[in-house]
């Protein structure tokens, strides 16, 4: 028996192996293909105080080994989830994690109060790096005092774990990593998408509604490993890792590079099981490579 | 694969009212030329179909293509829960379509189904018309098949640009009466779906159903709603996952921005903001 | 007839493809494949003060839809380039530009002044953005006052065109790219490659010596095609665009963005035709869509 | 592909003493198995060939794997100017070799060639001993071949793990006297191609060629040097671009870091820093 489990400051997941926010829904279509206790954890899709539209029509256009969205945090709001989708979910066998946006600090913090009263959400990720709209937070994200300034607030009214979501749109990510940190964010996750664009040449007009959107997928895995190795190596709370992650392969160098945990975003799109495969890839690995805990793959980078 | 197909075995046993998914490796039965820019792909898969609907769709990954990163959506055509096959009518449109149509009989396809809502079926002893054009003849010709009405009360219109451009579909009227249009006057009625005598008394239908290029769709539409007849008909909006998690594909309703690929494709166009 | 020609402030293109600085030598080994007289421009491999050796091998990793380098600008430095490498490619006839590098201001400035009395020498291109080496700039790239500093000492010495070369890796390009612009650039050129890494998770180990490199190729293109975008409209300069440029389309994406002129990298490794298998694209794409000038397709964005 | 081609043809007439290059698509006439991880595959120019060295690769673009993204080096095998074919000996090691084994007959790959410069034939009346290991078999049967020497002047030692492994080069006995070692003593020498008996007098030898892994190659080389011979390897290091732009192929020599796709692959072990 290897071990899989892994602690991000008091967030247990039975695995390190979690589907990324705005990429599994609220977890229920998932399980048309699954069961999702075979997961680490859920990133629920991002929600805000208010209902919010999202961005028109068209919200995606496909790139080299990637793609574009500008989904422009669809949802019902923060008191929906509550009533209608959180009972719903509340008793899937893994751990929840919220996603939170806001357009204010006021707006963060009111969506914060009501999910910190939600027992079966074992934790929150802290949005400020959506490029596609205001209320992602992108403007929060890209500069220390902002990033600081949020996180403390909501650090304030959320007394379980709190991750911060990082925008890999900034010069130096390790600085915003640190700021957040200082404020007592209990891990950072990173990263959200990269502001892009795409252009249809026939036509002369972007693809997208909203010009530009933000870029997932297998393309960026580069610079995301780079950014996880970065951050790791500069805070000392757990960092998780995301961006491109398609196999097990590519979550084992999440690890090595310094990530306590992954995420899977954009490689649900292309097949649901594939966090499932990736949690079975990665257990085959340790087997063959003689690791009994996955702890011991974390930052195992030989430098 | 057979390891997640079996995981759900189990999990979907006795378990929610939620519509089963699965991804499955499908291999290439056939693959046939029906004129230049329309394939007929056949696909068989070693384990039992799931159920289908008439107007449900998959999300097929295209092999071989580096430049095509996503899946592509296809309605499911001709179902064959016997020989556990389905069909897929690619229209070449783009670069995934194109190489879609060159794959060989014994390639493997991954194929994600059933994804969608279906056409609402006719009740018996009611009468419907079905239009479908370009891509959209597809779901049409399923549903055809699969209303169960006697073929005088199952009444096809195909519309395409020129008498080539059509897709042989003469066993189709087994289940159903077919019309044709072709924008050049070579097959058929001259002129768009439209401008088939049918359209001139559409009170005789119970139901209207359509399939295919967007200004196609609310002409069709439009002519229903005067004669108030009530219709559905199937969108293809961009999609990225194809079973609800991505957002992508949403079109504006009365109910607010909803996905197409579960919430759809088939929407009653009272319920579209056209 | 179409006019392919574009002006960048001084610098008269016959067409707007050139190829990029590193992914094409001195030209000289182009000119085994085809007449590089068929170029609108040739960047010359990043030269230095002095001769440098660059990195240890390996320089080099393949990722989804592009490439990390860590070549680290190797080249015997500015003397043995005007001494030998200028005298064989002075007459190519095409507009030759030079890439400059150094890792301090005095040594840019040096260099520049060599530069400087070459007369077959086009322009210039101040590379500020290469992120592999010290003597690559990327520190002049990242912030406003270091790469105002470097451009305004460098324009003294230089009187022809010249040309900026920016850094993506920043919050916001467009602050960088204004403030050369004040310093009297005659043109911006972005982008340069973007900050990775890649993991054997195999030996554990970096694929490149040195940790991390630059990111290049299709995977790159809808970031670097948002940032010419965003630039074009900010600047009043003309933009040279480059990143990820695979195919004619590609090129019309970056003019239909504000792209003056286009620059092309990595798929030259693919296939050393590109460039002019372009600059044939882009002729028929303007006798398909009737475009007679291709200056009026220059940000022709229908937004 | 045609055009380009034209160009250098006009390009190229009269000028210069720089190696032409070519970027060429060619049709797959055979991909055959030799055992489980190597394949020869051949290939046909619907050009005259280029004129091609012993020692000399081509990069080729790998169809059809969305993972791979550059082209792949392989050295030149066997070249027919009369049926302007060539061959590669393909060894699968990761995803871009899997791939390009996979091949059919019929179908085309884009390769730019000749690339590299080749080994140093040795002159009439010498004799000299190739050893080849791995992936390297191919440019040591190449040059083989090519040296123009009586077959008991041209020995050539292939090594590798198992009998199973080695490919078969029967017909190489028309150009080489052919030695093999493997590590289980399944085939010739039991050991590694150092073992083999040739090594106890190298000086017999005038020239000594190796390609292989680089611990195989650094063994030979060390004898060579002991023994006081000329020894040039063939080194695989990875290559971007093939032809010279990249530097990233780079090797530490006497002069410095120098391409191994433009000053190579071919090196004499003296100028290496071995
Ligand atoms: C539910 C559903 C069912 C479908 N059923 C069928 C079917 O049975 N048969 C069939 O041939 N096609 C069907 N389609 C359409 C099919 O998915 C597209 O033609 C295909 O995805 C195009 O991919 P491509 O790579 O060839 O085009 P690309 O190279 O990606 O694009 C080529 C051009 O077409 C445009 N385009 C691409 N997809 C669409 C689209 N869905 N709507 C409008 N414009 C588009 C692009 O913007 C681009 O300009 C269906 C689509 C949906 C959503
Ligand atoms: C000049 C030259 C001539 C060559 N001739 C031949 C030949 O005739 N026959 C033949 O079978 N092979 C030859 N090779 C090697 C061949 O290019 C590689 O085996 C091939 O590129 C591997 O690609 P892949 O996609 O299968 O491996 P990948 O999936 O890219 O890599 C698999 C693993 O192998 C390692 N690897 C990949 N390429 C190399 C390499 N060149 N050296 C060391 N490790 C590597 C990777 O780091 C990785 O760990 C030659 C290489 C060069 C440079
Ligand atoms: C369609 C889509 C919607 C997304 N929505 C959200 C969201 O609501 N909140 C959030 O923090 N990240 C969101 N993301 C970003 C992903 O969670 C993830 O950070 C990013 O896609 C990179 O990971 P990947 O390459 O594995 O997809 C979204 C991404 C996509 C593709
Ligand atoms: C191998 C390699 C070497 C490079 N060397 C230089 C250089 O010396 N100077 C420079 O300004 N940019 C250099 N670049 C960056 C390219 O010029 C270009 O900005 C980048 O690769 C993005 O364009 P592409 O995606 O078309 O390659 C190099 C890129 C590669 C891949
Ligand atoms: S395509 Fe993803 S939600 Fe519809
Ligand atoms: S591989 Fe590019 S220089 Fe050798």
């Amino acid at each position: 028996m290897v071990n899989l489990s892994v602690d991000i400051k008091g967030l247990a997941l039975k695995n390190p192996v979690m589907t990324a926010s705005g990429c599994s829904g609220f977890g229920e279509e998932l399980t048309d293909f699954y069961d999702v206790s075979e997961l680490g954890g859920i990133l629920l899709k991002g929600i805000t105080l208010r209902n919010r539209d999202g961005n028109p029509y068209p919200r995606m256009a496909e790139t080299a080994s990637g793609m574009l969205n500008a989904v422009g945090l669809q949802n019902k709001g923060v008191d929906y989830f509550i009533s209608h989708i959180y009972p719903r979910i509340k008793d899937y066998n893994t751990s929840l994690i919220v996603n939170v946006n806001g357009s204010t600090v006021e707006e963060y913090v009111e969506v914060t109060e009501k999910i910190a009263e939600l027992d079966k959400i074992a934790a929150m990720e802290l949005n400020i790096s959506c490029p596609n709209v205001k209320e992602g937070g992108m403007a929060f994200g890209v500069s220390c005092p902002s990033a600081e300034y949020v996180t403390r607030e909501v650090r304030k009214v959320y007394p379980r774990p709190l991750i911060v979501k990082l925008s890999p749109n900034v010069t130096d990510v390790t600085e915003i990593a640190k700021a957040v940190e200082g404020q007592g964010a209990d891990s950072v996750s990173l990263v959200n998408t990269f502001l892009g664009m795409a252009i249809d040449a026939v036509t002369r007009k972007p693809l997208l509604s909203t010009i530009t959107g933000g870029l997932s997928g297998p393309a960026i895995k580069p610079i995301a490993l780079r950014m996880v190795w970065q951050v790791s190596r500069a805070v000392k709370i757990p960092v998780i890792g995301l961006g491109g992650i398609m196999n097990a392969t590519d979550a084992i160098e999440f690890f090595l590079a310094g990530a306590s945990a992954i995420q899977v975003g954009t490689a649900i799109f292309k097949d649901p099981n594939i966090p499932v495969q990736i949690v079975q890839g990665i257990r085959e690995y340790m087997y063959r490579h003689n690791v009994k805990d996955i702890n011991n793959l974390i930052g195992g980078l030989q430098v | 694969m057979l390891i997640a197909k079996m995981y759900m075995l189990v999990i979907f046993a006795g378990k929610s009212t939620r519509m089963k998914k699965v991804v499955d490796q499908f291999t290439v039965v056939s693959n046939i030329p029906y004129n230049s820019t329309n394939y007929c792909i056949t696909l068989k898969s070693s384990l039992p179909l799931e159920k289908i609907e008439a107007g449900q769709f998959t999300n097929v990954e295209i092999p071989g293509n580096k430049d095509v990163f996503l899946r592509r959506p296809f309605s499911l055509f001709e179902v064959d829960y016997k020989s556990n096959t389905v069909s897929i009518l690619v229209k070449i449109l783009g670069k995934g379509s194109k190489t879609l149509t060159e794959v060989q009989s014994g390639e493997e396809l991954s194929l994600i189904y059933p994804l969608g809502k279906g056409f609402t079926l006719p009740s018996k002893g009611e009468k419907i018309l079905a239009v479908g054009g370009g891509s959209g003849v597809a779901p049409v010709l399923h549903l055809a098949r699969n209303s169960h009405l006697p073929t005088e009360k199952v009444h096809v219109i195909l519309g395409a640009r020129s008498a080539s451009d059509h897709i042989p579909v003469d066993h189709y009227s087994e289940w159903a009466t077919c019309h044709y249009t072709t924008d050049d006057g070579s097959l058929g009625i001259h002129g768009v779906v439209t401008s088939h005598p049918l359209f001139k008394d559409l009170t005789q239908f119970d139901r209207i159903y359509a399939c295919g290029p967007l200004p196609m769709m609310k002409a069709v539409a439009a002519q229903a709603k005067l004669a108030d007849v009530s219709c559905e008909v199937s969108l293809e909006n961009l999609m990225a996952c194809g079973f609800g998690v991505c957002l992508c594909c949403i079109e504006p309703t009365n109910k607010g921005n909803l996905c197409v690929c579960t919430e759809g494709p088939v929407f009653n166009v009272n319920n579209l903001k056209w």
